[in-house]
């Protein structure tokens, strides 16, 4: 892991919105390395902050949000300083690539499918009319869709949710870019087709050699598609680890809570563990650790100071006062008990 | 979409129908002098009810529908009896139309160009001057009574740019200030409906993706934005014609414009029912005929309306 | 309480990090809720929203202070009458079109009636009209919406119906009614009703079509709600905001249509005064610039009243989405 | 989007370029002479002068139509197109000799026939068939010999009928009875000449339109487009055409004329503009404009306010209370003295509001007896020289009332005044007589409730249905004597049934006031004894307040380019719309030469009527 190549570089990101008058702290500070061709998953409930986080990337924050300061490295340059559309050109879908969560609104309705996917490959393929269109054939087969020919003429209502989204990939494919973030890429779909979904990303991200983004509330998801994932809770990172790292030997509270609300971690008999209380108010200044308030066995510092990152591991990492020597020994509950013996087991192994 | 456009043309063929009875029964209880014209204050009663059996306006109301639809089937709209007695009243019409229609049709389509560009610049600078500009004229267009700002234009604008005060059919510097007039409330409307429809558009999830894949903003603008928000007005662009009727009786009435507006006026304060109500019914008609219009417009610009959309309320 | 006293403490601390810091604090169930929303009520924050809007508050002041004028003026001493015709002392005569001074505010009329009273009479008058027609249409247009998108049998025959009065050009409408009715105060009420609450209840279908078959509703349904209380607890709240919209535009319509009924000679009776009347008397003097008070001030007060209530029509409506709400 | 905007810019320029082009082109050829152009905002509905009784479309006729006699400029009977006349002795049997070689003319000014005798028989037969609804039929057959039977269909046959063409040019009309004033009749619509070869033609559509119509008149209707405008043009096969001076007339129809006529005056785009009573102070004041302004002549609708002696009103106003009140001649009195006509008349002639007000009903120079004006004669000229209203009087009859109806009548009496509401100076003077009268005689004795009425059918729902106590009525004259201004009085009106008023009754069970009438009216002979026998019924009629006399129509004032003393004058008929014989002059006239012309007229008529006595 170590050798590999960082593509893009957050640092201290922190991104505000002004809202009504009021100013709103969306990111608080977060940092993430991309590694080249590898697959993230970034989890957090809705809110979190994980959308922002990777729409500054791309520059495609809301009018009314900036990056406050910080910087996001990619190529040698520093994206958080990009103020002009001109700029972000250079990057958007040539460089980094974005699948939304609802194919259904995701395409413009009164556009046929061909001509929509077709716009990014004359932008950034520069192939022109018949050309072009070939390329769209080929990319739509692609990305699975059958009698690609006839659908080229054919509008978003005569697609399924499924076959929209796979429109919505072909769309990103077509810019040929280095970075894919899926934002939500399976929630809106049943549940059959989100898995041919992520095997179709899966796919592709081979194919292309892509360096994979996802956003996903889902765990699920996490497990299936992803080399590492980062934990997101109120605008930051607090913990970020290899898959196995994160699901079977979490460090902070929230990760715990997180897992334990897993059905497939619930235990017979017991109630389905769930989070108490809402994610912050992002309006109001957080002190300390942001989930404090909702952590029933919260440490009294987690109220005052933020916590710094703890590694656990090269690849693992949390910001959690849990894992500074002072603090008290903290029972985990007892399915995240379960997964750390599980864990066990395998580093054994 | 053959098949969409019939479906509506049925409809509306049924609407009209409906719409012809109610307008016809409805004008039933209108004032009975309105039959008579001047001859009314020397009639007696028995005249008077004689007249108006002979007319069959004391036929059992069945027949009188059915007497109606049979001359509306044959194009008769009847004759008028107070504004210019025993003259047709299609003749009387022959003569107005154009007028209405030109400026009507020359009104739509200022205020379309002005309301639309009003409105996409307004959209683009959300809440900066050109926006705060674009909704004082809206504010302005709406508060102001049009027959105060109507007559002020004429009054002083054609002073100011020595333009004729009366409309000349020879004269076309006398056509500029009635059509640009008559455009204004259009222009305030097409302006705030195209502003709406391209900030909701802007804020939809295509937009982002469109952006996302590296399109100009102007780019996205001109190829998605404008052309998704145009398609709900679209739907409405056929009837806006009518909604030139109120601007359309101030204005013809100020520059005397011999069209319709001035007519509809003229004959509801004689009192000329015959008139009243064939004006009522072309006006409905070109109201049905507008959103019949409309909707095969809409047919045209949005794929997905002939499978999806059943009809009814729009 | 606990938080407190870590806060004080927190104060005194530095780099320092003390032993003491790691022990687990105790748990406020209430607290972790405030952390998301911060007592939240809707109405009071739609009412925050809507006086972080400068204008939109002025313009409630205004009209609020107009209305509440409007209503109090004939009580206010030194008022006088609207239709009582002053005389000229010198001349015994009436004290025609006499420019405004400091006993007739606004001067009089052609007649010698003071304009001042008239147009506050006048806005009471056309106020009225307004608000009657509002009110109607909110009622009217509400109910039959909602039963018209609620209720899947009517949806055919509302539909039918609406067609019919949609596909009449308002404008027609309006002279139709007043034409048979022949014109007078109730009667311009009438024929503004008749159209009056076709485009809310248009809208209240629409949208209680749109989320009628949400979740929460189904669940209601599933749990045996009546529909009514369906209706007015589950739907109706999300419709307020367009219905204040609405209802705040129907009145400067509604006083709009007055003007014109006025002017092509449907209006109220010219002894009447109502901002009708007094706008289209104040526009035969337009070029007479030492007449002109007798149309400028009744055509200031109508675009106040309109203005103001466009404005605060809007804001309201935007103060009154949910979705505007943080 | 800049585009979008510059495209539209530019088409207006191109809008406004070829605006300002072609209206250098518009003011090079504006230079007609004698083009007289003017705005009215009433349109006919028909040109079809054998029925309409609407001054306004037999203005338009009378410019199109000769009659048989016309007036000259000082109300002097003239021939037209009739040269000479004469009456049998026993009054009955007119004959006249018509002009001959006057000719018929198309709208495009094409020969169509002679006019002939048998056209006044034809116009007469057409007027007289009542399916032609004609509405001066009755002014017809009230004078000419079995023209009523045949109305009625009484008689079928109509050679009966007094009217005949004895040959090509002599016409001969048998009356009813002696009619002094016969000849004067003959200048009315009813009375005109038509084609009937071209009536038949014509049939229903006769007189829809210019095409549809003969001219044998001053002026061919060239262009016709109703609610648009109508140009008048001269006719050049005219028999009198020398005196035709303004070559062409353009009325431009405009609903709002009454606010835009003065502005387009000022500008030169008219030569016509009345000023209305809420612009004179402002002109008044300007002196440009001061000097563009001329008072309007009065004209000779009589205009009074009517005491109701038949109330149908509903029970709300006390009709019965009001029915013992009105038949109480002090309460009459207290009212007739307690009407300010002078307030009343501000809301409609602020400037000079005397001008117009009238102490009799029938009006100032309507008629004269050998140079003594009608008004002046007999018991009737106390009263025309002096102003009803006087509040002592007022309160004087008003304490006698109070004491007579004690007991009788409720007081305070309710008096519904209602008005038409599309007339704004009504609907204000309604307002300040309520006020003014209230004031003067106490609300405790009177209570004046004015009623908005709409204009629709006004006069039959209010007026002819009784439904009003004290309402402000006209009447204009229908031929010149005295009589006509007794028709709304007498038994069969539809005023305010005086004869219905109590203690007026005399042996032969009519009221005092018709006996009186009909006493006069059968003196056909000695016009002297007529007069004066009319004037005293007048006086009377006054004298026991059955009406307050108010007002004569006209006046106003106008900015115009025509000398109102050049027109042809006559108080009937149609003479007095006839452009025949003016000129446009350079500029407007001004009050002061009004005045003066004035002077010089009234000097010149009087000499004028005595050299044709």
């Amino acid at each position: 892991m170590e050798d590999k190549k960082v593509i893009l570089s957050v640092k201290d990101l922190v991104v505000k919105f002004r809202l009504r008058g009021k100013i709103l702290t969306a990111i608080r500070e977060a940092s993430l390395d991309l590694y080249e061709g590898e697959s993230l998953a970034i989890v957090g409930e809705s809110g979190s902050g994980k959308s922002v986080f990777t729409k500054t990337f791309m520059g495609l924050l809301d009018a009314n949000g900036w990056v406050d300061s910080g910087s996001i490295m990619f190529e040698g340059q520093d994206l958080a300083k990009f103020k002009s559309e001109k700029d972000w050109l250079k990057i958007r879908g040539k460089n980094i690539a974005m699948v939304f969560q609802d194919p259904m609104t995701s395409l413009n309705p009164l556009k046929t499918i061909g001509k929509q996917v077709q716009e990014a490959v004359e932008l950034h393929q520069g192939l022109r009319k018949q050309e072009a269109k070939e390329a769209v054939i080929e990319i739509l087969k692609d990305v699975g869709i059958s009698e690609s020919e006839r659908r080229y003429k054919q509008y978003p209502y005569e697609f399924s949710g499924g076959m929209r989204q796979r429109v919505v990939i072909a769309i990103a494919i077509a810019c040929k870019p280095k970075i894919l973030i899926c934002d939500e890429p399976t929630t809106a779909l049943d549940v059959t087709i989100q898995a041919q979904i992520l095997n179709l990303l899966k796919r592709l991200k081979d194919k292309y050699n892509l360096t994979t983004i996802y956003i996903t509330h889902d765990l699920g998801v996490v497990a299936n598609v992803a080399d590492r994932i980062a934990v997101m809770y109120a605008g930051d990172i607090i913990e970020i680890g290899t898959c196995e790292e994160v699901f079977y030997n979490p460090q902070h509270r929230y990760t715990w809570a997180l897992l334990s609300s897993l059905p497939q971690l619930g235990i017979k008999g017991k109630p389905l563990h769930s989070i108490k209380g809402t994610p912050p108010n992002l309006f109001y200044d957080i002190k300390g650790d942001a989930f404090a308030p909702r952590n029933p066995k919260a440490l009294k510092i987690d109220f005052i100071k933020k916590p710094p990152y703890f590694s656990v591991s090269p690849t693992h990492k949390a910001k959690t006062w849990l894992l500074d020597p002072r603090a008290p020994k903290a029972e985990p509950p007892e399915s995240i008990a379960a997964l750390r013996k599980q864990w066990r087991m395998i580093k054994n192994d | 979409m053959l098949r969409y456009s019939l479906k509506r043309l049925a409809q509306s063929m049924v609407t009209l129908f409906i719409i012809i009875t109610v307008v016809f029964l409805l004008l039933r209880l209108m004032p009975e002098e309105g039959y008579f014209g001047q001859a009314y204050e020397k009639l007696d009663e028995a005249q008077r009810e004689a007249i108006l059996t002979s007319m069959g306006l004391r036929d059992p109301i069945h027949i009188q529908l059915l007497k109606f639809y049979k001359s509306i089937l044959s194009g008769d709209l009847g004759t008028s009896m107070i504004y210019r007695p025993k003259v047709p009243i299609a003749e009387i019409l022959r003569a107005k139309i154009p007028y209405s229609l030109y400026f009507g049709l020359t009104a739509v389509l200022i205020s379309l160009v002005a309301g639309v560009s009003l409105g996409i610049i307004m959209a683009k600078s959300k809440s900066k001057i050109w926006d705060k500009l674009g909704t004082g004229y809206i504010v302005f267009i709406n508060a102001v009574p049009a027959a105060v700002y109507y007559l002020f234009i004429q009054l002083y604008v054609t002073d100011i740019l020595k333009l004729p005060i009366l409309f000349k059919p020879d004269n076309p510097s006398s056509w500029i200030l009635p059509a640009i007039s008559m455009s204004l409330g259009g222009t305030a409307s097409y302006a705030m409906w195209m502003r709406r429809y391209m900030v909701d558009e802007l804020n939809k999830d295509y937009v982002r993706l469109a952006k996302a894949k590296g399109l100009k903003s102007k780019a996205i603008m001109v190829r998605h934005v404008f052309r998704n928000a145009f398609v709900p007005m679209a739907q409405y662009l056929p009837s806006t014609l009518l909604y030139t009727i109120s601007g359309s009786i101030y204005i013809e009435s100020l520059y005397s414009i011999p069209g319709m507006g001035g007519l509809l006026v003229d004959v509801i304060q004689r009192q000329d029912n015959t008139v009243v109500q064939a004006l009522v019914l072309i006006y409905s008609s070109i109201g049905i005929i507008g959103l019949f219009l409309g909707d095969i417009l809409m047919a045209l610009f949005d794929p997905r309306i002939n499978l999806q959309k059943k009809g009814g309320a729009r | 309480m606990g938080n407190k006293k870590i806060n004080q403490l927190a104060d005194g601390i530095t780099e320092e990090l003390t032993e003491e810091l790691f022990e687990f604090a105790e748990f406020d169930e209430e607290e972790a809720q405030r952390a998301g929303y911060s007592n939240y009520s809707y109405w009071r924050s739609t009412w925050q929203v809507f006086i972080q809007n400068r204008v939109a508050l002025f313009c409630l002041i205004l009209v609020s202070l107009l209305v509440v004028f409007t209503i109090i003026q004939p009580y206010l001493p030194n008022q006088k009458l609207p239709t009582k015709i002053y005389i000229d002392e010198k001349t015994n005569m009436q004290l025609r079109n006499h420019p405004p001074d400091s006993e007739f505010w606004f001067g009089t009329n052609s007649i010698g009636q003071d304009l001042w009273s008239r147009i506050w009479s006048g806005t009471r008058t056309s106020l009225f009209i307004g608000l009657v027609v509002a009110i109607w249409e909110a009622v009217a247009g509400i109910a039959i919406g909602s039963l018209w998108g609620y209720v899947r049998v009517l949806d055919r025959p509302i539909t039918e119906i609406y067609n019919v009065l949609d596909n009449i050009p308002v404008t027609i409408v309006l002279i139709l009614m007043t034409y048979i009715l022949r014109p007078s105060l109730s009667t311009i009420i009438m024929a503004m009703c008749i159209t009056g609450w076709l485009g809310m209840a248009r809208f209240v279908r629409n949208l209680i079509v749109i989320i009628r078959d949400r979740e929460y509703n189904l669940a209601s349904r599933c749990l045996g709600t009546p529909t009514r209380r369906i209706i007015t607890r589950n739907l109706l709240p999300y419709l307020v905001s367009v219905i204040m919209l609405r209802m705040a535009l129907a009145i400067p319509a509604a006083i709009g249509y007055e003007v014109f009924l006025t002017y092509i000679g449907l209006g109220l009776p010219v002894s009447i005064p109502s901002l009708g009347n007094l706008i289209n008397e104040g526009r035969a003097l337009m070029m007479v610039p030492s007449l002109r008070y007798q149309l400028i001030f009744p055509a200031v007060v109508l675009s106040v009243i309109t203005i103001s209530f466009y404005v605060m029509g809007n804001a309201f409506a935007d103060a009154a989405d949910p979705r505007n709400h943080v | 989007m800049k585009r979008v905007l510059a495209l539209a810019l530019a088409l207006i320029m191109v809008l406004a370029g070829c605006a300002g082009g072609s209206q250098k082109t518009e003011e090079t050829s504006g230079e007609l002479e004698q083009e007289y152009r003017t705005l009215y905002s009433g349109e006919v509905t028909t040109l079809n002068y054998l029925k309409t009784a609407t001054t306004n479309e037999f203005a338009l006729a009378a410019n199109f139509v000769d009659t048989l006699i016309d007036y000259d400029k000082y109300g002097v009977i003239q021939p037209c197109l009739a040269t000479e006349w004469n009456v049998s002795d026993d009054g009955l049997v007119w004959t006249l000799k018509l002009r001959e070689g006057v000719k018929w003319v198309t709208h495009e000014g094409q020969e169509y026939a002679e006019v002939v005798a048998q056209d006044f028989v034809d116009a007469m037969m057409y007027i007289l068939d009542s399916k032609n609804e004609s509405s001066t039929a009755n002014i017809v057959y009230s004078v000419i010999k079995n023209a009523e039977k045949f109305y009625n269909q009484e008689i079928t046959d109509f050679t009966q009928v007094g009217v005949k063409a004895l040959d090509k040019y002599t016409l001969e009309y048998t009356l009813e009875k002696p009619t002094p004033y016969f000849l004067s009749m003959l200048n009315y619509v009813c009375f005109f000449p038509v084609n009937g070869q071209f009536l038949n033609e014509m049939g229903e559509r006769f007189g829809t339109d210019n095409t549809s119509l003969l001219y044998n008149g001053a002026y061919i209707l060239e262009t016709f487009e109703p609610q648009t405008r109508r140009i008048l043009v001269a006719n050049e096969s005219y028999w009198d055409k020398e005196n035709i001076h303004i070559k062409k007339i353009s009325q431009t129809y405009n609903k709002e004329a009454t606010t835009l006529a003065p502005e387009l005056l000022l500008r030169g785009e008219i030569d016509y503009a009345d000023i209305s009573s809420s612009l004179i102070d402002e002109w008044m004041k300007d002196p440009v404009k001061k000097d563009m302004i001329r008072p309007n002549r009065t004209g000779f609708y009589s205009y009074f306010y009517a005491f109701n002696f038949d109330p149908k009103f509903s029970e709300e106003y006390e009709p019965d209370n009001w029915r013992i009140a009105v038949n109480n001649l002090n309460f009459r009195k207290s009212m007739f003295h307690a009407l300010d006509r002078k307030a009343a008349m501000l809301t409609a002639e602020p400037y000079d509001p005397e001008k117009r007000i009238s102490n009799t009903i029938t009006p100032k120079n309507f008629v004269d007896l050998d140079g003594t004006d009608y008004t002046q004669l007999g018991s009737l000229a106390k009263f025309a020289n002096t102003d009803s209203f006087d509040p002592k009087l007022a309160l004087e009859y008003k304490g006698k009332a109070l004491e007579e109806l004690q007991g009788k009548a409720k007081f305070p009496i309710k008096v519904l005044m209602p008005y038409n509401t599309s007339v704004v100076d009504w609907a204000n003077r309604v307002q300040v007589v309520e006020q003014q009268m209230e004031n003067l005689l106490g609300t405790d004795y009177i209570d004046i409730i004015i009623e908005p009425k709409p204009p629709t059918g006004f006069l039959a729902e209010v007026r002819r249905a009784g439904n009003y106590a004290f309402l402000e009525c006209n009447w204009g004259p229908d031929y010149a004597d005295p009589e006509t201004y007794t028709d709304p009085f007498y038994p069969g009106g539809t005023y305010n049934w005086p004869e219905l008023a109590e203690g007026y009754k005399e042996a032969n069970g009519k009221n005092k006031y018709t006996n009186m009438v009909d006493a006069a009216k059968a003196e056909v002979i000695d016009i002297a004894n007529r007069y004066t026998l009319f004037a005293e019924a007048e006086a009377f009629f006054i004298d026991q307040a059955f009406v307050i006399p108010y007002a004569v129509g006209g006046g106003g004032y106008s900015a115009s380019r025509l000398n109102p003393f050049e027109s042809q004058y006559s108080p009937f008929g149609v003479s007095a719309e006839r452009y025949k014989g003016q000129k446009i002059m350079e500029k407007p006239m001004n009050s002061e030469e009004f005045t003066a012309e004035l002077q010089k007229w009234e000097k010149e008529r009087a000499e004028a009527l005595k050299a044709a006595k």
